[in-house]
């Protein structure tokens, strides 16, 4: 039985494709957040790829399981933080394909890592 | 009682697993309850039956199988993880019958619940 | 002799292209591919275009595109987008290949 | 007629594969020779025969022996490397008999001698 | 809540060490361990050593004399070697944990 | 049967003990050695710290295949280069575990590069 409530960090720091570093911790992330675990996710670095707007991996033959980024909500993940500063070092906009992300300074974003009680990066 | 729950991601073939040995180890003689070890990724490669290590490197396999006898530590594999790099509980040879596994005995294949709940027991989760 | 530089990976995440970059020599051809079409946007990308007049440089499309890289501000004449076809033609018209991945 | 040999050493479950493959495919519809592929390091990882990838994504081990059938295509897997991963051509049970493989039938167990003689027939050698 | 830091990468390989540095907090401790060890001839090491007044750095002995990494000119005020034993404690007696590998 | 000699670079860009890199690069450069391919080891980036003087892998329970190293000769391995910048930049001096050692400017390590028909890298 899960027998307490954890505070649950899932770090993104991956782009999608070229490793599965970014399905494996989607896949932590949604059983985390239907087991009832209070579940955040945090892109920084080149994790943030993964939030990109139209991206079309069907042109690489890959499944596109950031589609699945769209159920965060229905799995009750809580918060989901991007890292400013990583957007900006690679030109990207705060425009991504799922909403309710929130844009964090360095600072703010290593203040609700450091919320969590249990951090696992990808 | 301190806990502990370990999370491996590395091969048996990578220093980086030898470390989690030693730490792990180093863990349960200073008296904490290493309650289990969940292998992801390529860390799954580690309960392959059939691995086979030149003789004289590291032998990680020997040294799971080890601390799971030694101290009882449960050494879970994520299945889906495992299935992605041919590992399986169920073979079916031409006789379609099941008959053997190619995961090590001292392994559990286990689902991702199994970390949830690791996680939710343990008083600290490392990644390592 | 000329080397075909394959480069696969993010230059934000690791330290190939900068690697890369120090054995590119005249006439050398460079293809971003995979992970490698991130570097369109890093600060490197600069030496690289600053041997626009003595390599080529090229990019393949579909890595591009599936990644959502967008190359259309950068001239044809410093970057060409190219199909994996043309990445084998580029295989065989230089004398090696090394892979930075 | 222009002749290469691939050297993979990415694993089946990762895009980078899935380049090499459509790589080696163009290269033969192009009317280059591809003399063999040599599979080394994590790149044996692709001739497990008990490799489960979901259903819908990216089947590579299908594809490689689409190209194996389909062109004749060479599958070479580095029999060192495929040790360290679980892979191996004998499997000795209960009785001690050799029985069967993990190895897909597609794919050809090969010492790093083949590489080199790959390497010395091939116009190009390139690593994927 | 403090975070125990393991670095394990080498940062004039990858963009974990910088990563890290970009999350850290008073009271953080950081350890170099593995290939971490590398990192003390890295320039980030001066960003982490200025932050030594307001957290703890340590290095695993074992991990960087395998290496022949040498520590020996760096200040114990600022550098502290420990035994695979000691990082479990600082597993303990920190909040939480992060691996930047 | 091994009908042309080919001139080959094995680059080694990778620490010696947390990947395979090393070893795997090293049995590659032996058996293209013994079969009496032009053999090459070329060390850049991380690559250099296998050259390093005074490692104790038995620290970390590791097998010291760079003791191998020295069997380069008996394998007719034809040249040993290494990229000077890389060694500077980690702070590392030219006193190798090993002889025979070419220390070369990032400059003339690239022209070396250049000169060989196959290139496989670690």
């Amino acid at each position: 039985m899960i027998n307490k409530k954890q505070s649950i960090a899932i770090l993104n720091s991956t782009a999608p494709f070229a490793s599965t570093n970014g399905k494996d911790a989607l896949d932590l992330a949604l059983i985390f957040g239907s087991y009832e675990q209070n579940t955040s996710l945090f892109f920084q670095g080149d994790g943030v790829y993964q939030l990109v707007k139209k991206q079309s991996p069907d042109k690489i033959s890959t499944k596109d399981y950031l589609k699945t980024f769209a159920a965060f909500e229905f799995y009750d993940i809580k918060h989901i933080y991007v890292c400013a500063a990583s957007l900006d070092q690679r030109a990207l906009s705060d425009d991504f394909h799922i909403d309710n992300v929130t844009v964090l300074t360095t600072s703010e974003f290593s203040k609700e890592l450091h919320a969590r009680k249990i951090i696992l990066r990808f | 009682m301190q806990t502990l729950a370990v999370m491996v991601t590395t091969p048996p073939h990578s220093n980086l697993t030898t470390t989690a040995i030693d730490y792990i180890e180093c863990a349960i003689q200073k008296g904490i309850k290493v309650i289990g070890v969940f292998f992801y990724q390529d860390g799954v490669l580690n309960a392959s039956s059939y691995l086979s290590l030149p003789n004289d490197e590291y032998q990680s396999i020997k040294q799971w199988q080890r601390l799971n006898k030694e101290y009882d530590l449960p050494l879970h594999i994520c299945v889906t993880a495992g299935e992605k790099r041919g590992l399986t509980d169920e073979i079916d040879d031409q006789t379609g019958k099941k008959t053997q596994t190619n995961i090590n005995d001292a392994f559990i294949l286990s689902g991702l619940g199994e970390l949830v709940e690791l996680s939710s027991k343990a008083d600290r989760v490392v990644q390592l | 002799m000329t080397i075909l530089h394959l480069i696969r990976s993010s230059a934000f995440s690791s330290n190939d292209l900068k690697q890369c970059i120090s054995n590119i020599e005249h006439y050398d051809n460079v293809v971003l591919l995979d992970d490698g079409c991130y570097n369109i946007n890093h600060p490197l990308m600069k030496q690289l275009q600053d041997k626009s007049s003595m390599i080529n440089l090229y990019i393949v499309k579909d890595h591009a595109q599936a990644r959502a890289v967008n190359f259309d501000d950068i001239s044809k004449e410093v970057l060409n987008s190219i199909t994996m076809t043309e990445l084998v033609a580029l295989t065989f018209s230089n004398d090696s290949v090394v892979t930075w991945q």
